[in-house]
């Protein structure tokens, strides 16, 4: 299975990214440089984390115009794998592959610490080896991950069972009341239904904050994020 | 004096070089006259400007060059000591460390954002410059004061203006400073993995903001800043010039509170995206062929990283600036050679290999041009307009700089130190006892056991609190290398490939330095030591940020001189030498210079980075050990100076045992490399009680110690 | 012909905006009383060569909706005066 | 009185502002030609009362200096209707 890992000038995930995949999994990957068109000989995409094109405007807004882009939205369009994670997951929303968008973070500051994720629902490629409300820890990086989506998204989103992650208190708790209200402490962002990572319809596109590629070792914290490579891998 | 209309090529008779030019481009009338007598003849306003950036303590360390030659810098383990854009240390299996710290105390004290984070691009820059690929930032910073006044302080501090009083501007430098490093450090994807916060008055108007970069680089592939060869070419390589900064370096050596009208253009704006690009375009091109040396822009920009090149290669750069990038249109010869915009490199290449390299730059959306040419003559031309504005032999402005020998005195509150006697801890306890502490309501007193009550405030003391808050604003899983816990004593960092690890911790007890600044310094070099040691690392090389006043003051330049006679001793002792680093003055509140403030960045090696030994308990029935001497002296300790907040000082701190320090070194390094050891941690600032509640954070352990004999 | 163009992008009001709320709460702390509903947008200025004015706007409104903004949280307006 | 308050703060033309040349970067490559010199700021909107149009102005114009903007880096503007 080969996995090309898109390279934005100003991503610095894309390492990581491509370490996991190929150090640490051993599966077969290869940088994208976002002037590339051709995405044919590629199973599995990935959008890394960090500051695409700077992250200036709104997170994701310039790179959502780079011309790899349009051939990741046809990757997609064929029902092959795309992950977008962190600034990956924000241009996903900027280019219509996922609906909503991301904003800044409610304390206005920077965050980054490992937090709860509670796995919803079923459905996506990159999620089958973790059971059903199962509780997992990864890292969280960002200062723009306040998931926001109009009133019918979020509905649609809830009725379909597309959301993915949740973030959760470490014994799975995740309420929700109102944007208004106190949003509860383990939730880093502010996002509306303390939302943590969406996928579309089919399945094959997932959006999400957190960094599974840097939860795959236990030197550097923890495992809980090698699942998401190894399930669209061996399914 | 308005440079625009100024003519650049005009020789400057000694009238017409008036006081106010004099103190714009920083040159005392005494060095004017040097500068004009070694060169044999009048100036012009171009070669005034860059002998007042070159002689700026900031890039000639007047005040302190005689001094730093006592420090060690020798070692096998050292591939480059200082002199360079950073120091180069080995760390084996092929891997070499480039690292070096620098101070951006005085841009962040008028914008606090912008002068962190040009700071953060700044230090990343030296490493690269070297070749090194940036995989770690360290912040070591200090405030004013940021709790509420209490009863005590309200009757102690008078002459302070209120917004200091009140706290606010602390607030506001705090906050600025560390956004301006998490912007910097999270968009360009180098992790900041540790540093320190402490807060005291001395710098209420005058933070201190040290920024430490560390990069790996094959040994055999380090760049110099060097240049060579006439006829090759000198490439300008980044963003374009602008305005910012103009003063800059002679800004920083320049008395904050005196000059603060001529701030106006000194803020340099940092682009961190920019910068990713030109440290990818910069690594890449380490590797060519044809590449002679590599150096930053830093303070001075085009004039001191051209003639510094050329300084260390034996030769001499001819530019035009006609060929510089500009980002105004009008730029004065002036401005542009002292102009300190961000995100710009020196390069000199080979002859006719010069096209490689610009194409390279701009695959990454760079400029790269052409803007001199290397000539054996060693002196520094500068034309414009067709016009040589400025020539100067690179030795005026290198090793024959200013070296000043300044008269140092014991200053007076040395002699008022009193010894500080139990009695006196009793009866400063008793009265904040009585104080209700400043967060009442969430702070569970203890009325009825004081050393309960004592401890939980010291836990509550922001130098001694978690620091949780801040870096957590930091990016500093990136690239995952960090080994976690991520507020240990030391920051762990693994080298992808290999086995081993790199340890870096930052340290400076600078109230301790004031009390006895050489004392002080020895601490620093030991507290960095132990933090290494703690986590399983051999310690082996430091950079060093000396952060001191007005060296035109005797009793300043006492406590200079004084640091680095206790830096030497410590430094020698544990066979740690200097690889390089930075000396910033002129760091004063309201006339009253900083504490004494020599931090000591020091790195080590792990050899095995799952081996890593965390400060927390593991499980019931480990029996607790103290390793080494146990200093009794509460000199300089938060509890004696911040929460008892004791008016004589605090009593003399003790000279630490260098020798019992080597044999706890190589004691420990065994039994944790033998998986003796289940936990260890640095027992610092807050004594034994302290350490052993942080050793218990977090673990659903407690400890139980008998302490009634140790005073025997 | 050359325009000056203004963009004012500001939150749609459905949009929560942290900003703005820290930004009010800090007014009433510094004591600037009866300051409300602070919202905090992005002003972007820049020069436009378009033959007429109906094609410059047509230019900058085009940019509006494909770059500078997000319609799913910002509304804008456009401001132009002949430079 | 009531008053809709509008405040425009740019980065001063001296300072660099990467954000702006990233934009206009991206205009460039997307094809919208003839867009220079784009700078992007901050536009702030809220309401305050005020016996007067000059009381008004002088308590915003206070705020600007004190909070709203950093009169090192950055200029503004007001703009005041009646509400």
């Amino acid at each position: 299975m080969k996995f090309g890992v898109v390279v934005f000038p100003g991503s610095n995930c894309d390492h990581d990214a491509y370490y996991a995949v190929r150090r640490v999994i051993g599966e077969d990957a290869r940088f994208v440089w976002h002037t590339e068109r051709d995405l044919e000989s590629y199973d599995v995409i990935i959008l890394p984390g960090g500051f695409s094109y700077g992250d200036y405007l709104r997170a994701g807004a310039i790179a959502r115009f780079s011309p790899i882009l349009e051939s990741v939205i046809a990757h997609a369009k064929k029902g092959k794998p795309v992950i977008g994670i962190c600034n990956g997951f924000q241009v996903l929303c900027e280019c219509g592959l996922l609906p909503g968008a991301l904003i800044r973070n409610r304390s206005l500051k920077f965050s980054c610490k490992w937090v709860n994720l509670r796995y919803e629902a079923t459905g996506s490629i990159f999620t089958e080896r973790y059971y059903v409300n199962e509780i997992v820890s990864m890292p969280i990086a960002h200062g723009e991950g306040n998931y926001f989506a109009d009133n019918e998204t979020l509905a649609m989103l809830e009725d379909t069972g597309r959301i993915v992650w949740r973030y959760c208190a470490p014994d799975g708790t995740s309420e929700w009341s109102s944007s208004d209200a106190e949003i509860p402490a383990y939730n880093p962002n502010g996002s509306l239904n303390n939302i943590a990572g969406i996928r579309n319809e089919f399945g094959n596109v997932l959006g999400m904050m957190p960094h599974p590629e840097r939860a795959c070792e236990s030197v550097t914290g923890g495992m809980d994020g090698l699942r998401i490579f190894e399930s669209v891998i061996n399914g | 004096m308005n440079q625009r209309a100024f003519d650049e090529t005009l020789h400057l008779s000694p009238d017409a070089v008036s006081d106010e030019m004099l103190a714009r481009v920083g040159l005392a009338r005494d060095e004017y006259d040097r500068a004009r007598e070694m060169m044999g003849r009048d100036l012009t306003i171009v070669e005034l400007g860059i002998f007042g950036a070159m002689w700026s303590e900031h890039c000639c360390y007047k005040s302190s060059r005689l001094h730093l030659k006592k420090l060690p810098t020798k070692g096998a383990q050292v591939l480059q000591g200082p002199g360079e854009n950073a120091g180069i240390v080995d760390l084996g299996e092929g891997t070499a460390v480039a690292f070096k710290i620098e101070s951006h105390n005085h841009p962040s004290a008028v914008e606090p954002f912008q002068g962190a984070a040009t700071g953060i691009g700044g230090i990343i820059r030296d490493v690269f410059a070297m070749g090194a690929r940036p995989i770690a930032l360290m912040d070591p910073l200090r405030f004013g004061p940021i709790t509420p006044l209490t009863a005590h302080e309200e009757a102690e501090i008078d002459d302070l203006d209120d917004e200091v009083k009140t706290r606010a501007r602390t607030r506001y430098l705090v906050s600025g400073v560390v956004s301006g490093i998490a912007h910097y450090g999270n968009c360009i994807g180098v992790p900041t993995v540790g540093g320190e916060i402490m807060f005291d008055d001395s710098y209420s108007t005058n933070p201190i903001v040290n920024v430490l970069c560390l990069g790996t680089v094959n040994p055999d592939e380090i760049v110099r800043g060097i240049a060579r060869g006439s006829g090759n070419p000198v490439l300008y390589v980044g963003a374009k010039t602008g305005r910012d900064g103009i003063q800059g370096a002679t800004f920083a050596s320049v008395n904050l509170a005196e000059d603060a009208s001529i701030d106006r253009p000194a803020v340099q704006v940092g682009d961190p995206f920019y910068e990713k690009l030109l440290l990818e375009a910069c690594l890449e091109i380490a590797k060519m062929d044809g590449l002679i040396g590599m150096q930053d822009m830093g303070a001075a920009g085009l004039t001191s990283s051209t003639c510094e090149m050329a300084a260390r290669g034996g030769v001499g750069i001819e530019m035009d600036l006609d060929k510089v990038p500009q980002r105004a249109d009008d730029l004065t010869a002036y401005e542009m050679m002292l102009s300190e915009s961000q995100e710009r490199m020196v390069l000199t290449v080979e002859r006719g290999r010069e096209s490689e390299f610009i194409e390279a730059f701009k695959k990454w959306d760079l400029d790269a041009v052409e803007v001199g040419v290397v000539i054996d003559d060693p002196v520094m031309r500068i034309k414009h307009k067709g016009v040589v504005v400025a020539e100067i032999p690179n030795n005026l402005i290198t090793e024959d700089a200013p070296e000043y020998d300044r008269p140092t005195k014991v200053p007076e509150y040395i002699s008022a130190i009193a010894e500080l006697h139990p009695e006196d801890v009793v009866r400063a306890a008793t009265r904040v006892l009585e104080e209700r502490p400043f967060h009442a309501d969430t702070f569970p007193s203890q009325p009825n056991q004081p050393c309960a009550d004592l401890l939980l405030r010291l836990l509550a003391h922001p130098n001694i609190s978690s620091k949780r808050i801040v870096f957590e604003q930091y990016d500093h899983m990136v690239r995952t290398g960090t080994i976690p816990p991520y507020d240990g004593d030391a920051a762990v960092v693994r080298i992808k490939g290999k086995k081993h690890a790199l340890a870096i911790s930052t340290d400076c007890p600078s109230k301790v330095c004031y009390l006895d600044p050489e004392v002080g310094a020895m601490w620093a070099v030991c507290e960095a030591a132990r933090n290494l040691i703690a986590v399983g690392a051999r310690p082996l090389a430091i950079t060093n940020c000396l952060n001191f006043g007005n060296p035109e003051d005797p009793e300043v330049m006492w406590q200079f001189v004084k640091s680095i006679d206790g830096m030497s001793k410590a430094l020698g002792a544990l066979d740690t030498p200097v690889t390089g680093g930075n000396v910033s003055f002129y760091n004063e509140t309201m006339r009253f210079a900083v504490n004494p403030t020599p931090v000591i960045g020091m790195v080590g090696v792990l050899p095995d980075a799952e081996k890593r030994v965390s400060q927390s308990f593991r499980a019931s029935g480990n029996r607790i050990f103290i390793v080494g001497d146990t200093d009794y002296s509460l000199a300089g300790s938060t509890l004696a100076c911040y929460v008892l907040q004791h008016e004589a000082g605090c009593g003399h701190p003790s000279r630490p045992d260098l020798e019992m320090l080597v044999l706890c070194r190589d004691f420990l390094l065994k039994t944790m490399a033998d998986g003796m050891i289940e936990s260890c941690h640095d027992i610092g600032d807050g004594g034994l009680a302290v350490t052993a509640a942080e050793m218990s954070f977090g673990t659903g352990f407690g400890c139980e110690m008998e302490v009634s004999g140790m005073m025997e | 012909m050359k325009f000056k163009v203004e963009v004012f992008v500001s939150t749609r009001k459905d949009v929560l905006d942290p900003q703005g709320k820290a930004v009010e709460h800090a007014l009433a702390n510094l004591g600037f009383s009866g300051m409300t509903e602070v919202r905090v947008g992005k002003y972007l200025t820049f020069f436009i060569d378009a033959e007429n004015r109906e094609s410059a706007m047509a230019g900058v409104d085009d940019a509006c909706e494909k770059l500078l903004t997000n319609p799913i949280i910002e509304d804008y307006e456009i401001n132009l005066t002949e430079a």
